[in-house]
Parts: C-alpha cells; structure tokens; sequence
C-alpha cells in the first residue's frame, strides 16, 4: 500500500530526471548541461526517499550534487573557452542507438519478467525505519573487506590527482604557498 | 592559488571602494596574481598650473587647498612660505607658531585618515577608519571655529594666518592634546594586537631604502623604508628648530613600517603642538602686505614636508603680480612611481594594501 | 663651485652657471645626472624635482637634485631651443623617480624625452589637442592667452594699498569669534 | 505476460522504478558516446551510475527475493560503494580532463589522438 | 553668554549631538495610551507567566496541548484530534505540516529583519555612529524600508550575462538557507523534519550552495563576480571539510546522527558539548565563518578588492536576495553552533521551566552577535593564507581530534564511572590536547607569536640623512 504522496513523488520526480538527463544531452553549453545534471542529481535522490532510502539520498545530494557537480565546474574553468561547447561528435549515431537499445533491452526485461516483488504488506514491512545502522552494521561487518578498500580506492584516488594536475612551481603558484605570515 | 588558468585584464576603479577616489589600476591578473600593472590617473585634472598663471599669488592660496584637499593646511603653508622667501615678506613670530600648530594639527587629522584607510582596504569593515575619523572631526572643528572652512581652509597667507584663533580655540585645543595619547594606544591595542592584520601588512609591498631614495620617494613612504629624512629637520622651515620632536623610521620598508611611521608621527606632532603652545607669543598674527606684491624677476624652489612628503613649490616670476610659471611638486604622484613594480608579481590583496598605504589624494595627483 | 667640478669632470658640459643653478648642454644632461649622482662629493642620491619652463622661444628644463646625507640641493637647467619639438635625453635610466615626472612634463610640455620606457600623456587623455602648460596653447575655445591681464584690484595711484585692510581687527578677537556671537544670539536656547 | 500494473490504481512497482533506470542509463550512455567534449563524457558516466543506483534501491526495496537470513540492506552498502568509486572516478577524469588540456590545448577527444598509429 | 567657554561645543553640529534625546528622555515623551497599554500587557503578561509556573510547579502540565514550553505537543494533539474526528490521515499531515512549516518560515522572517537591524545598530554602536534611528521606533522598520526599496528597484541584466544561469542562483542560494531549517529542534517535541541523518542533511544541504555561488559569478560576465565566485568556491570547498570533521567528532561522542538526540543527550548530562571538545567548536566557528563569507573570512566579497564579490553585477531585490542569504546563513550557523556545541534549547535544567526555543532563540542571537562583533573588529584573511589554515592547521588537527574523541566515546561507553567525572576529565584531556597540539603545529608551521610588533625606531636631530644614515640606523 503506497501512500499518494509516494506515487505522486515517483512520477514527478522520475519525469524531472528524465527530462533533465535529457536536456544534459541536448544543451549547447556545458555549463547548462552541468546544471540539468544536478537537476538530475537531486531528482534521483528524492526517488531515493520514495525507496525510503534516505541515508542514500542524502549522502547522494552531498556527493553528487555537492561535490562532484563542483569538481566539473572546476574542470570546466581550468579548461578554459575552447571547452565551454557541449557539441556532439562523430559517435553521434552509434551512441543513440546504443542508447535506445539498451533503454529499450532494460524496459522491455522490467516490464517481461515476472518479478516476485514484495506487495502490500511485505511492501510495508521493508518500510526501513532508520537505514543508517542497518548499513553501518553491514559496511563494518559483513562488507569491512570491501569498505577498507574503498578507502584505500579514495585516498589513492586523491594521491592521483594531486599528482596528474600538480605543475612544476609554475609563475601563478607562488601565492598557494604560505599562509603562515 | 591560481583559481583561473588564463590571464584577464582587470579594471581597478576609476569608481573602486579602494582606490581612494578617481584612480584607475588597469591590472593584468593570472587568478590572484598580477601580472601587469597600470595606473591611469587625470580624472580630477583642474590644470592648476595654467590658471595659477594668470591669478596673483595671493589668489592661488586656494588652490593649494584644492589640491591636496586632505592636508589644504600645508599646502597652503607651502606656498606662503615660497612666496615669502621669493619677495622678502616676514611674518610675525605669532603667525609662525600658529602655522606649526596647525600645520601640525593638519599633519595627525591627514595620518587618522591614511591610516584609516589603510585598515578599511586590509578589511576591517571601516571600524577603525571611523575611530579615526573621531579626532580628524575634532581637528576639523577646531578649523572651523579658527578660519570658517574644515576641508579648504585658506589659512595660511602671504606674510601670517589669515586669522587669529578664537577664544575657546586654546581650550579644545588642549583637551584634545590631553586625550590623544590614549586614542593612539587604543588604536594600538585594537590593531597592533591584532594577528590578521599583521598577517596582512608584514612582509608586504617592501620598498628598500635604496629604492625609496632613488625613487624620489618622500615623507612616510621614504621614513618606512629606513631613511631618516624629514623636511622639518633637514631644513627647519617655521620655528621648528626651536621644538624637540624625532623622527620615526621604519626598519623592513613593508606596509606595516608605514603604517607605524604615520602612528609615531601623530605623537611626535602631538609633542610639537603641546611645546608650541607653550612658547606661542602674543602679538599680531599677520604684516600687511601689499596688495599687488610684485617679486623681483626669478625663480625659487621651496618646499616643506607635507604629510604626504615633499610638496614643493618651483615658482618662475617676471616681474607681475602672477607668477610667469607655477609648478606644484605634487608627492602623491612621485610616491606612486614605484608602485607597478610593487604590485607586478603580488597577489590583489597585498596590491590594494600596498596601494592604501602609500596614502594617496587624488586631487594632488592631477592638480 | 659644482659648475667648477662638473666642468672638471666632464668637459664641455657646463654652458652657463650662477650660484642659483648650473646649465647644462641638453645632449648630456644623462652624463651630467649619473656623474652627479655617483660622485661622492655632492652624492646627489635623489631627484627631488623635474620641471620645465616655456620661455616662448625655448624650454628650461629644470632638475633639482639633493643629497640626502649632505643635506644640499642643486638646480641643474637643461634649455631645449628647438620649440617645435623638443627632445631631451631622459634622466630614467639615472633616477627611476623621473617615471612619472617626466610623463608630466611631457604631457603639458611637450617635450619628449629620448628612452624613456613609456612616454605617455598620465594626466590627459590620448589626443587631447596641444599640451596646455606652454603659453602659445590655443586649445580654449575663442582663444587663450597666458597670463594675468590685468589686475582688478591694483590701485594705480598706490601700488602698496594695504591689502584686506577690513578684515584686520584688535587681537584675541577674530571675525569668526564675533560671527559666532552674532549668530548664537539670534538663536535663543543654543549655547551654555 | 502479466501485465503492467495499471497506473489508476496508484500503485508504484518494481518495473517502473527499472524502466526509469533504464531511460536514465540510456540517455547516460548516449551522453558518454556522443560528446566530444571529455567532461560531458564524464557527465554521461555519473548518469549511468545514478541508473544503477536506482536499480539498486529498487530491488533492495521491492524485491522478495532474498535467500533467508540475507540482509535487505545490501543494495543499499552496495550504493555506499557506488558513490565511492564515482567520486574517486570524477577526481581522477578532471584531473586528467586538466592534465590533457595543459598538454595538448584541448579537451576535445577527438583530437586528442596521441595513440592514433 | 558663555562664561566658560571651553564647554561650548565647538560648531553647531556637536551642538546637536550634544542636545540629542537620549533613550530615557524617548521612554518618557512616550503618549500616554502607550504607557498604559505596556502597563497592561506587562501585568497580564506577569500572571501568566505566573500561572504557568504554577503548572509547571504542579505537574499537571507534562504533555497536555497548551503545554507552551513545547509546541509540538500541541501539534502533535491536534493531529490526534483530527485522526479521532476520522480526517484522512494524508490531510493530517498535511495541515500540520504546513503548519509548523509556515511557523519555521515566519520564524526566519522575523529573524531576518531583526538581525539586519540588530546588525546595523551594533555596528554602528561599535563605530561610534547612530545607525539606522529614523524609520520608526528606533529605526526599527529601516529593514522594511530597505526591502520596499530594493524590491522597488529596477533589475539590471548585464550586456552578455548568460540570461538562463543568470536568474537561477537568487533562488537557488536560498533553499538550502531555508531548508537548513528543518532538522533544527527547538524543544523535544519541535523539531520539523526529525530524521537520522540530521548531521549529513545539513552538511549536504549547505553543500549545495556553492554550486549557487559559482552560477552567479559565472553568469554575470564581470571579472569581479568570476574572482568572488572562484575565490568562494574553493574556501567553501576546503571549508566543508573541517565543518564534517568538527560534526564528526560531535557525532562520535553523542553516539548519535540525529539533531535531535544530540541535544538530547547534552540536557540529559547537563554538559555542553564546547566544553568537551573545544578545538571541534572553534574550528566549527572559524570555518563556517568561512563557509557563509562572514568577516574575517569574507574574501569573497571583499569590498575592498572586489567589489562586492560574486554578485557585483545583481542589482535590485536579486540582490537583496543575496544580502538576506547572508543574513540567514548567519544565523543558521548560530542555530547550528548552538545545537551541536551549546547544549541546543537545554540550559541546566531552565528548560524545565522556560520554553526551549526561548533559550534556542536567545542562543542563536547570542552566536549572532558573535559574528557581528568579529566583522565589527577584524580585518580579512587574504585567499592563500585561508587555503593554508584549512589544509595546514584544521584539517590534520580535526582528524587528530576526532581520532581522540573516537576513543573517549568508547571508553565512555564502557566506564560505569559517574557520568559527570568521565566527561570532565575528557574536557579538561581535550582542552590539554587542543592546547599542546596547537602550540605545537604552529611552531611546525614556523608561526612564533613572539616576533610582532617592530615599532619604529625614533631619530633624533644628530642622525638625519640619506642612505648612509640608513644603513646606520639599521646596523643598530
């Protein structure tokens, strides 16, 4: 038993991601296309909360649409005017296909199969009232292995990066140093 | 940090909360990093010069208000004494003490100011400024109960002050003197004190001496940078060789060596006015002169030492009433001559500080 | 005595002198500053001033040097005769103080001092017409023409009048003190 | 085939949630194949992974499919480590996507042809 | 006349000042009906106060609807109400939503025009001005007067801004100021939005606002808005990171996400959690202060540099949309501060007495005037030595700090000691850490405090001169 509000949510926020995942593709500036992807972003987290996931949908608003849309913006002004159009380029028509196709492959799979989905009550038994112990439980205790190589993944993630954009002390870094008067 | 990758021209003022009035820094930067500096200047030209050619030298005293309007007292002081020494006039020995105390006045309402200012650019929201402005208000008052004007005062004139100070001119004047060295220590433990702000002017826009001379720089700008030079000393032009005041110099050349320069001096004047008070004689405060005061056929170079350094006088005469050429020596402008070396290579931030603290007034930059 | 030295030193450079200022030929004024600047005899470190005169047929150019550590000053003159258009070799490369100086000078004047590293005009725009400190400058409008033409107040008959005799009143007592007075009395409630 | 569950009957299931994920990684997949600019590509990537992460929530919350004494959360640990790796993978392609424009002026992919024989 | 002329007042202007009212002569030329109507309203606000102090007393008063120490009670009953008159529950919800809703949102209202007239007064107290004292009693409609005129004004779009970016970011850097809200409990029963990821929703919810920040600067086409914007964007960045690291250790110690909870279990131990974890709180403070563009850290829109920053070139009610955010992120990070550090709507034990949001309130102005007080008296930060004290000084020093208190919130849960002896031994042990650590980062960083103040030297008449003199002067 799906309250309104959830149904009404759902398809709300399924139309905006969609229609905005959209618009990333047909925006000219990427700039633009930056701001429908966060569109996107917060839309999918709020179909994160219709999934009563809201540890998740947080941590996705903090993520996607805090950190990693700013990164872009960073990238998108470290590389200046030669990189501010969203052209598209001679993959144009294998892409859509290969789009439409797997869009099409997943639709036709979700709407076939039979799933056995939880219904009704079941439905309402995994109405999980406080997600975020449940996962800590699970990242600290079943998936630990898993959890301390993501971090390691990070840390060196951030290792990498530092390492690939840090430019010999070019004119222009002389200001990042100091701080300490 | 470089937050831009490629370099934009930046237009600093002519309209800039920073650029203390119609002055314009055209700025190359590299993100925060100025790699190209210009300064463009002449917004607030009168052409004083020209005019002063066809005016008598009585009538250019205001002028010389005009032109450094933060300090009209020594402006005008400057060309009094000029003339005087150009024609021969004297002027009383009352008139002499009443110039040093207001030149002096002049002098700590024009640091409060500079000063002030300098704090506003380094980002205090305009609290100290506005401390300051406390005693440049009351100077200010004293002028206008002396002479009727608080920014233009036409005081000084050829051969005295145009008027003898009032009655209760004597005790504000000692009131304020009284309460002076406790504003400065308040000052001191507002800012001083204050680790930001020595974070933002120590080790910034440091001028060494051999620069400053070289550079024609005068007046604090020259005393920060550890040359003891000043005018009142070197060549005492009123009675001050009869007063005992030192000279503060800086010991890095950076912002914050100015910034205490300027500080030290409000208390050296201090000392100044109370000895003058002291000693002042009664008598007239200005000889008659005539009307049309015709100097012999030459020239003369005087100057004296402004607040903001050496303003000078070079007046060519030909006999008229008008001087035949009328060159103010203006030392806002020439202190500016090192500044595209100083911000080239600096970051915006220590620039506009660099900028506040040579202390410039525009209306003595284009005259 | 620094015409003396100078004219010792450098030969030929000296063409006239009094005990006001020393005039120099205008080609070597360069040679002239930096031997003045390095020698320590008159040590002039610091260009104080850097001027020009328009004498109608010619230019002074006038720089006053002063020595910080021996406490003097000396006037140095430059005459450019070429009215037309002067050049006068810069004293930059001498004294950094002459940037903005010589921009000035060149700005009103119009004398164009030879490597300078940018002469521009600094107080008036690019193509402002003519350069108004000289005294043939007819930029105005209907014309203009330098100098005091007469002076209204002058008394033919007693050049030496007193000047703003009304103003002079006895001492401790000034106009401004009265004036308060007045002005206080008219206002009632006011005042202590 | 069991049909659609009609909408009128309010009711939101499994398939709409996949069919929404699959339009998402659709359009994500079209993003990453057919820009030429390598931060869009980048872009299309993370809508790819936000398809997933739908796909992922959805069974965990829809499906009853679990073996006994297995943990429903799991989808949602494994969307845990989704984000993790999109956002080492983001740090790591701007960085590049700068690296490349400081070397080769551009960050247009297809110029940048340095393997190219 | 004057006898003593030195009492005078120098010109006409001091002359007013000096013959100025003072607020005791305003209170006295007050109209009677005014008089009597305060005398009114004080009494009957006297009894019941009184009465409700009996209730208190008497007990009769826990949990009852018109228990006003908490308004969610009596939300709470009339959503039980409407449930027993058989109102679909969907309408439930509904209607109390809104309402506590529109009481967050005129909440923030009322604040927002106080604070700016709080802001401006104090300022000008501290400025030796009168401020704002002409629209109104004491000039306290000038906000309203401000926001009339800005809505009044026209809106000017500069020649090639980005039309479409251009309008988003005054709209969209006020949700998160406005969301932010939600999870803030002014008393047990009266917070909004009760989840358990409070911590993460505010940390997520003030994320988005940079986006905001760098769309206005980027959008406006101004080199002044580009520089506020990049430099905004990286101080917030690096900023988030402490602000997560301070709310970490915060977390750890309370054992919970929840807001909630956390306030919870500050009444419950009579112990507010700056006492506990000092460095935590300074480093929350310094960096929101980072975070919103509040003086000493206002380098993006440093008046003095740039103009006014990343909105330079947004004119009329755009503007004052940016202005009020300002306003309202400060005093979100004061509710903020106050829930996690300052023991949120408890006061040893007065919440029993007075109602919470009271004490909430008055803590938030309290953290408030904090903030006006420092943009009163300090002068900026310049960007690369805010870059270094994020990454140089609070970020390793918040992880040591959150490592340690990890640590204490286990041995707290474990220790059966007295509650109040193991969190004042932790107080004093953090208290001793932040110190130790402190002083010794900062001789790691090369910052020796000792080496300030070089006061000119004084030259008296003997060494005037040039270079030479120079040198001497200096060899001394």
């Amino acid at each position: 038993m799906d309250s309104t509000g959830i149904v009404i949510g759902f398809w709300v926020l399924s139309g905006l991601s969609v229609v905005s995942a959209l618009l990333v593709l047909l925006a000219r500036n990427l700039l633009h296309s930056l701001v429908f992807l966060v569109v996107t972003f917060l839309s999918m987290a709020g179909l994160f909360i219709t999934l009563s996931a809201d540890f998740i949908a947080v941590a996705q608003i903090l993520i996607y649409a805090g950190s990693i849309s700013v990164l872009m913006v960073f990238a998108v002004m470290l590389t200046p005017l030669a990189s501010r159009d969203n052209g598209n380029s001679i993959y144009l028509l294998p892409g859509l296909l290969g789009g439409l196709g797997i869009a099409a492959l997943v639709g036709f799979v979700a709407v076939d199969t039979d799933w056995d989905e939880r219904t009704g009550e079941g439905l309402a038994a995994t109405d999980f009232p406080g997600t975020v112990n449940a996962i800590g439980d699970l990242l600290l205790g079943r998936y630990v292995l898993a959890f301390e190589i993501a971090s390691v993944l990070l840390l060196f993630a951030l290792l990498g990066a530092i390492v690939l954009v840090h430019d010999r002390p070019r004119s222009g870094t002389a200001a990042s140093e100091g701080g300490d008067d | 940090m470089t937050t831009s990758a490629e370099p934009f021209v930046l237009n600093i003022g002519p309209q800039h909360p920073s650029t203390h009035g119609v002055f314009r820094l055209r700025v190359v930067m590299d993100g925060e990093i100025i790699r190209d500096l210009d300064m463009i200047v002449g917004y607030l030209h009168r052409s004083m010069e020209k005019l002063a050619e066809e005016r008598t030298y009585t009538q250019n005293i205001p002028f010389t208000d005009r032109a450094d309007y933060l300090a009209a007292m020594t402006g005008n002081l400057g060309l009094a004494i000029a003339v005087e020494r150009m024609t021969g006039v004297e002027a009383p020995d009352r008139a002499e003490y009443l110039r040093v105390i207001f030149a002096e006045l002049q002098r700590i309402a024009s640091h409060a100011m500079a000063n002030g200012t300098l704090i506003s650019d380094a980002g205090a929201w305009q609290t100290p400024l506005l401390y300051m402005f406390r005693e440049r208000e009351k100077i200010l008052d004293l002028f206008e109960m002396t002479c009727g004007a608080r920014l233009t005062t036409n005081y000084m004139r050829i051969g005295g002050v145009s008027f003898e100070p009032p009655a209760e001119f004597w005790p504000a004047l000692q009131e304020l003197m009284d309460e002076m060295p406790e504003r400065t220590d308040e000052y001191a433990s507002l800012l001083l004190d204050n680790e930001i702000f020595l974070a933002r002017t120590r080790n910034v826009g440091i001028i060494t001496p051999e620069d400053a001379i070289n550079g024609s720089l005068s007046g604090p700008a020259l005393r920060g940078s550890g040359v003891p030079w000043d005018l009142r000393k070197a060549e005492p032009y009123c009675v001050y060789d009869r007063f005992d005041f030192d000279v503060p110099v800086g010991t890095v050349g950076d912002v914050y060596d100015r910034f205490m320069v300027r500080m030290e001096e409000v208390k050296q004047s201090v000392r100044i006015i109370k000895q003058a008070v002291e000693q002042i004689p009664p008598g007239p405060h200005k000889n008659d002169i005539p009307l049309a005061l015709r100097p012999e056929p030459g020239e003369i170079y005087s100057r004296v030492e402004s607040p903001r350094g050496e303003i000078g006088f070079y007046l060519v005469s030909d006999g008229t009433p008008a001087p035949y050429r009328f060159h103010l020596r203006s030392p806002a402008l020439i202190n500016l001559t090192l500044l595209r070396e100083l911000g080239v290579g600096s970051s915006l931030p220590d620039a506009v500080v660099t900028l506040g603290s040579i202390d410039i007034v525009l209306g003595e930059i284009d005259r | 005595m620094v015409a003396q030295a100078l004219g010792a030193a450098l030969p030929g450079v000296v063409t006239a002198s009094n005990d006001e200022w020393v005039e120099v030929a205008p080609d070597r004024v360069e040679d002239a500053l930096r031997w003045l600047h390095d020698s320590d005899q008159f040590d002039a470190a610091q260009l104080s001033n850097l001027t020009a005169v328009d004498r109608y047929d010619r230019f002074e150019v006038v720089y006053h040097l002063q020595s910080l550590d021996l406490n003097h000053q000396i006037a140095l003159k430059a005459i450019v005769t070429d009215h037309e258009d002067p050049v006068l070799p810069s004293a930059y490369p001498v004294y950094k103080g002459a940037l903005l100086q010589e921009r000035e000078v060149f700005d009103l004047m119009g004398i164009r001092f030879a490597n300078h590293p940018d002469l521009r005009r600094i107080l008036l725009w690019e193509g402002f017409p003519g350069h108004p400190l000289r005294k043939d400058w007819m930029g105005m409008v209907g014309g203009h023409t330098s100098g005091l033409r007469g002076f209204p107040f002058e008394n033919k008959e007693a050049p030496d009048r007193i000047m703003n005799a009304g103003n002079l009143v006895e001492h401790g007592e000034s106009l401004s003190a009265q004036t308060r007075r007045n002005v206080e009395g008219a206002q009632p409630g006011q005042g202590h | 085939m069991p049909e659609i569950p009609a909408i009128d009957e309010l009711t939101v299931t499994l398939a709409h949630y996949l069919v929404v994920s699959g339009l998402v990684f659709g359009i994500g997949i079209v993003v990453a194949l057919a820009k030429r600019n390598a931060i869009a590509v980048l872009m299309g990537v993370e809508l790819m992974l936000n398809a997933v992460n739908l796909t992922l929530l959805a069974f965990s919350r829809f499906s009853s499919a679990f073996a006994e004494g297995d943990e429903p959360l799991s989808g949602h640990a494994f969307v845990v480590f989704v984000l993790t790796v999109a956002a080492a993978e983001a740090a790591i392609a701007l960085a590049l996507a700068v690296l490349v424009y400081r070397r080769q002026e551009t960050v247009d992919l297809d110029r940048v042809n340095l393997l190219r024989w | 006349m004057s006898e003593q002329p030195m009492r005078r007042p120098a010109t006409p202007m001091l002359q007013q000042i000096e013959d100025r009212p003072g607020v005791r002569e305003m209170l006295l030329g007050v109209p009677v009906p005014f008089k009597v109507f305060g005398a009114v309203f004080g009494l009957v606000g006297a009894l019941v106060m009184a009465f409700i102090g009996y209730l208190v007393v008497d007990g009769r008063l826990e949990g009852e609807w018109y228990d006003v120490r908490d308004l969610g009670l009596a939300v709470q009953s009339l959503r039980e109400w409407l449930t027993d008159q058989g109102v679909d529950h969907r309408i439930t919800w509904i209607i109390t939503g809104s309402i506590g809703g529109i009481g967050i949102m005129s909440v923030l209202g009322g604040w927002l025009l106080i604070g700016s007239w709080v802001e401006r007064r104090v300022l000008a107290k501290f400025q030796i001005r009168m401020g704002p004292n002409r629209t109104g009693p004491f000039g306290l409609l000038q906000p309203i007067a401000d926001a009339v005129k800005l809505m009044s004004k026209e809106i000017v779009i500069p020649f090639g801004a980005d039309r479409f970016l251009y309008y988003i970011p005054p709209v969209l850097i006020f949700v998160p100021a406005m969301l932010g809200w939600a999870p803030i409990p002014w008393a047990p029963n009266m917070n909004y939005l009760d989840i358990d990821v409070g911590v993460l929703y505010v940390i997520a919810i003030s994320s988005i606002g940079v986006l905001a920040v760098f769309l206005a600067g980027w959008s406006s086409n101004n080199h002044y808005s580009l520089l506020g914007a990049m430099r905004t964007v990286a101080m917030m960045v690096s900023y988030e990171i402490p602000i997560s690291l301070a709310l970490l250790s915060v977390v750890l110690l309370t054992g919970s996400m929840n807001l909630g909870e956390i306030v919870a279990w500050q009444g419950h131990y009579h112990v507010w959690v700056i006492f506990l974890i000092p460095f935590a709180a300074f480093a929350f403070l310094f960096a929101s202060t980072a975070e919103i563009n509040r003086t000493p850290n206002d380098i993006g829109e440093a008046e003095s540099e740039i103009v006014a920053g990343f909105y330079t070139e947004y004119s009329g009610m755009k503007a004052g949309l940016f202005m009020g955010v300002e306003l309202g992120h400060a005093i979100l990070v004061g509710a903020v501060m106050s829930t996690f550090f300052l023991g949120g709507y408890t006061f040893f034990g007065l919440e029993e007495w007075v109602p919470g949001y009271l004490i909430l309130a008055t803590k938030i102005g309290a953290v408030y005037f904090l903030f006006v007080w420092l943009r009163g008296t300090l002068p900026r930060f310049r960007l690369d030595q805010l870059m270094g004290f994020a990454w140089k000084f609070l970020i390793p020093l918040g992880i040591i700090q959150a490592f340690i208190v990890a640590i204490e919130a286990s041995v707290f849960a474990r220790s059966d000691a007295p509650a109040l002896i193991t969190l004042g031994a932790f107080g004093v042990v953090n208290l001793a850490i932040t110190v130790v650590l402190v002083r010794f980062w900062a001789d790691r960083l090369g910052y020796s405090p000792a080496q300030h103040r070089t006061v000119p030297t004084l030259v008296s008449d003997g060494t005037l001169g040039g270079l030479k003199a120079a040198q001497k002067i200096r060899a001394t």
